[in-house]
C-alpha cells in the first residue's frame, strides 16, 4: 500500500478542485496550505475573514506589515486585484452565499454533511468558534480536509457526529489521507483512493454509509516537502 | 472648532469607569489598540465587559488584568490559548470567576454592527442546527431557519488605527479595521491610538471611518 | 408687527442653533437653506443622506461634478475632513442615532412631538417617502422648519396631526415664520416671537397647547435676500 | 483568468427576461445606470419588478418602459415628480396597471444590504407609528417598538460606476455608490456601466466594492 498522503498532499488534492476565477476561504492548518499548490495558471481569489478578499503570498523579509495580516495572524500580501474591508462586511460576503469554496479542518463529517470541528471537548479548554460556523453555513461549497482516522483509529467520516456541530448538512466533498470522497445523500463517495487500499479496508475505516464511484482510481499526489 | 485630538493616554481614557463594557478592535496584531488596554489596569478598573475577538489577545497585552479580577464577563469568538496550559483568563473561567458568551465571529461583527446601525435586532442562519442556538429563538424564512440575535452596544470601543485628524477621522492600514470598524459605530465613547496624527484633514478617499464615530484620539508610539 | 419671516429668515434662525462640532442632516427645501446661515466661524459636518459627511458649498461653475450630488440631487463639493460612503452605510449612520440633529420640513407638528412630512394628500399623486422618516427617528434632536399656518389660515401647529405621520413624538424644536417654539410634554412653548404680534394672535393662530417661555423675546432676523 | 469585462450592452444584458427583478442604483444623476436602463426596452422586457429608489429617474431615462407596460411592479421610497403632470408611471399606477411597495430609504437600502449579507430579516424602529406599518409585525426590544422587514434580493442588479478592472472591482466617483453598491451584493447577476475600464487592477484602496459582487462589466461613454 502507497503510504497514507502527508498534511501537505492532501492540502495539494484539494487545491486542484479549486476552478480557475474562484473566490476560496482557506481555514487554518492544513486547509491553508491549499493555497501553495493550486495550479498557477489558475487565478484564485483567497478570501482571509479578518478582511482580505485576495490574499497573495507571505512576504519576503524585510517586506512585512503588521497590520495586514491573514485570518492565522501570519503576515501576508495582496495579490493584485485584491480588495481589503471591515469584519462585518467580510461576514456579509461569507454569509450572504458569495464565496465559492470554504476548506476546512474538521474532528469529525457526517455521511449527513454534518460538520464538526470547533470543539476539542478537552477539558478545561474553552470552545474556539471563530469563523467557522459562518463559513460552512455561507460558502456555496464546503469541502473538509482531515486526517481519515484518529489517532487511535477510530473513524472520523461517521454515521452521525458526537462533537458538537459546525454546520448540519453543508458538507460537499472530503480529503482525507487515504481517500477523496463526495457526501451526498447520506452517503459517502469515494472517488479517489490511495493505491494499494483495498474497498474493504476504506470502508472498515469510515464509520457510516460507504459506496464507491464507477470511476474511482487511485488518488496519487506528487512528492511534497513540508 | 474641532479638536478630538487628546494630549495622553490619562485623558483618552478619563471616564472609563470600573463596571464599564469595553468593546476592543484587532485581529491577530493588527488593529489592537495595546497602550489603551494597558491602561485598564492602571485605572485600577474592575467589574469589566469586554467584547473582543479573541480574549487571549488581551492576556497577551496585559495579564495582570485577568490575574487581578477586573474582568466579570466576555463576550468573545475565539477562547482557547495556543498554549497547552490555560491562560489567565482560562484559569479564571475555569474556576467559575468569568462569565462567557461566545459566538461566531460572523454573528458577533454583526450584532455589533447592528449596536451601530440602530437595528435592533436580526435573524441570521449561521449556528442554527448546532449546540450555541439550543433554547433559542428560532424562525423560518423562505424555508431556512434562522436564529433571532440582538444588537450589541457598548460603553466604550477602544481601537488602534494608523492615522487620525482632529475630525477623528481614521486611516486603517492593512487589516486594521477588523472589529474596530464596527465597534466605534456602536460604543458611545469612541478611543482610538493612532500611530500619527495628521495635521491636513485626511483626504475623503483615505477616510475609512468618519470622525462622527470618534470621540477621542491618542498618539501613541509602539 | 414686523412680517412674517420669509424663507431665508426662518433658515436663518434655524442656523443660529447649529453648535460647532455638530454633525446635521438638512432636508429638502427650506432647511438646506440654513446651511447658508449658519456662523462662519462654527464648524459643522452637513450629512447628505444619499451618502456624504462633510457636504461643502455649491461648486464654482466649470468645476460641478455630476457624480458628486446631494440628497437634492444638486452638484456639490466636499468641506475638509469630509467624507463618502454608500445608502446602507449613510443610513446606518442616520439610523444609528450618530446625527445631532436633523432640519426637516413639515405639513404639520403636533404638540406631542409627532410630525407629518410625507404624503401631501394630493388627488392622483403619490406618497415621496425618502428619507424622512429614518431622519425624524434617528436624529438626537428633530428641528422643523415650517410656514406657522396654510395657505388658506389653518394651523400647522396642531393638537393631533390629520396627515399621515412621518415619525411619532420625535420633533424638538419648530421654527416658523411667526416664532421659534419648542415642543415638550404635549405643548408648544414659544421661545421667541415676531415683534408686534401679540400672544393672542399666535395663540389664535396655533391648534394645540401653547404657552409661553418666561424670557419669551422677540424673533429678529436679519434682512436676507433669496 | 478572470475578466468580467464584455464587449458591449447586448453581451451584458444577455439573460435578462421577462419576468425578472431588476434592481437599479443611483441617487440623483450620481449612479443611474442609464445606458443599461434604456436596454429593458429594446430588449422587449416585460413583466418586470423594479427595485429603485427613485422611480421618476426611470421615467425619465426610458419614458417608453412604463408607456408600453413593461413594468408590474415597483418597489421605491420616491415617487412623486417634480412636475404638477404626472409621469408614466404615475399614470399607470393611479390606472392601477403597476403596483407599488414604498418605503422608508434607510429600510429599503438595510433590506437590500440583508439581501445581500445573508441577514433573512431585521427589526427596525423606523417608520413606526406611521401608517407604513399598518398590520405588520412589531416587537419591542429595550423598551422600543421596531418593525420587522425582511431581506430583499433580486435576479438582476444594473449600476454605474466610475472604473473597473477586469475582475469586476469598482471605484465609484463622488456619491456614485450610493444604493449601487449594496445592490450589487443582493443580485443573482450584477452588470455594471461603467465610464472607464482600467487595464490594470485597481489598487486596493481604490476598490469601493470587491469583484467578487460582480459578473459583468461593459464600458459605456455618456
Amino acid at each position: 500500500m502507497t503510504a497514507p498522503l502527508s498534511r501537505e498532499q492532501m492540502a495539494w488534492r484539494a487545491a486542484q478542485d479549486l476552478a480557475d476565477g474562484s473566490y476560496v476561504n482557506l481555514g487554518l492548518g492544513m486547509p491553508v496550505l491549499a493555497a501553495n499548490y493550486a495550479p498557477g495558471e489558475r487565478e484564485i481569489f483567497y478570501h482571509s475573514e479578518n478582511g482580505i478578499l485576495g490574499v497573495g503570498p507571505i512576504p519576503e523579509p524585510g517586506y512585512e506589515d503588521p497590520e495586514l495580516v491573514d485570518a492565522g495572524s501570519r503576515m501576508v500580501t495582496l495579490r493584485q486585484g485584491a480588495a481589503v474591508f471591515d469584519s462585518a462586511a467580510s461576514f456579509a460576503m461569507i454569509r450572504g452565499g458569495h464565496l465559492d469554496i470554504t476548506i476546512l479542518g474538521a474532528y469529525q463529517v457526517a455521511a449527513n454533511g454534518d460538520v464538526a470541528n470547533w470543539d476539542p471537548l478537552t477539558p478545561n479548554k474553552g470552545p474556539l468558534i471563530g469563523g467557522a460556523m459562518d463559513l460552512a453555513k455561507g460558502a456555496k461549497a464546503v469541502h473538509i480536509i482531515m486526517r481519515h482516522n484518529t489517532k487511535d483509529g477510530g473513524a472520523r467520516l461517521v454515521t452521525a457526529c458526537t462533537y458538537p456541530l459546525t454546520a448540519p448538512g453543508k458538507v460537499n466533498r472530503v480529503y482525507t489521507d487515504l481517500a477523496v470522497l463526495d457526501v451526498d445523500a447520506g452517503r459517502f463517495i469515494a472517488r479517489e483512493i490511495i493505491p494499494g487500499l483495498s474497498r474493504d479496508e476504506l470502508e472498515a475505516r469510515t464509520d457510516g454509509p460507504l459506496i464507491f464511484a464507477d470511476d474511482c482510481c487511485d488518488l496519487i499526489a506528487p512528492e511534497l516537502s513540508p | 472648532m474641532i479638536n478630538k485630538v487628546v494630549r495622553d493616554i490619562a485623558q483618552a481614557m478619563a471616564g472609563v469607569t470600573s463596571g464599564a463594557s469595553i468593546m476592543i478592535g484587532g485581529f491577530g496584531n493588527a488593529g489592537i489598540p495595546a497602550a489603551l488596554i494597558r491602561t485598564l489596569s492602571d485605572n485600577d478598573l474592575d467589574n469589566l465587559t469586554l467584547i473582543i475577538n479573541a480574549i487571549r489577545r488581551v492576556d497577551e497585552c496585559e495579564p495582570v488584568l485577568f490575574a487581578e479580577q477586573r474582568v466579570s464577563h466576555v463576550i468573545s469568538t475565539s477562547f482557547r490559548g495556543p498554549d497547552a496550559l490555560p491562560s489567565n483568563f482560562e484559569r479564571q473561567w475555569i474556576e467559575g470567576r468569568v462569565s462567557l458568551e461566545i459566538q461566531p465571529q460572523g454573528t458577533f461583527a454583526e450584532r455589533i454592527r447592528a449596536g451601530g446601525a440602530g437595528i435592533a435586532a436580526f435573524y441570521t442562519p449561521t449556528a442554527v442546527g448546532t449546540p450555541l442556538v439550543e433554547g433559542r429563538e428560532l424562525r423560518e424564512f423562505d424555508g431556512e431557519t434562522c436564529v433571532l440575535e440582538t444588537a450589541l452596544t457598548a460603553d466604550v470601543a477602544l481601537l488602534r488605527a494608523q492615522k487620525a485628524d482632529r475630525f477623528g477621522n481614521l486611516f486603517f492600514q492593512g487589516t486594521q479595521a477588523n472589529f474596530g470598524a464596527a465597534m466605534a459605530t456602536a460604543a458611545a465613547l469612541t478611543i482610538v491610538e493612532v500611530e500619527e496624527i495628521s495635521d491636513e484633514p485626511l483626504p475623503p478617499e483615505q477616510v475609512h471611518l468618519p470622525g462622527i464615530y470618534v470621540q477621542r484620539v491618542v498618539q501613541v508610539s509602539r
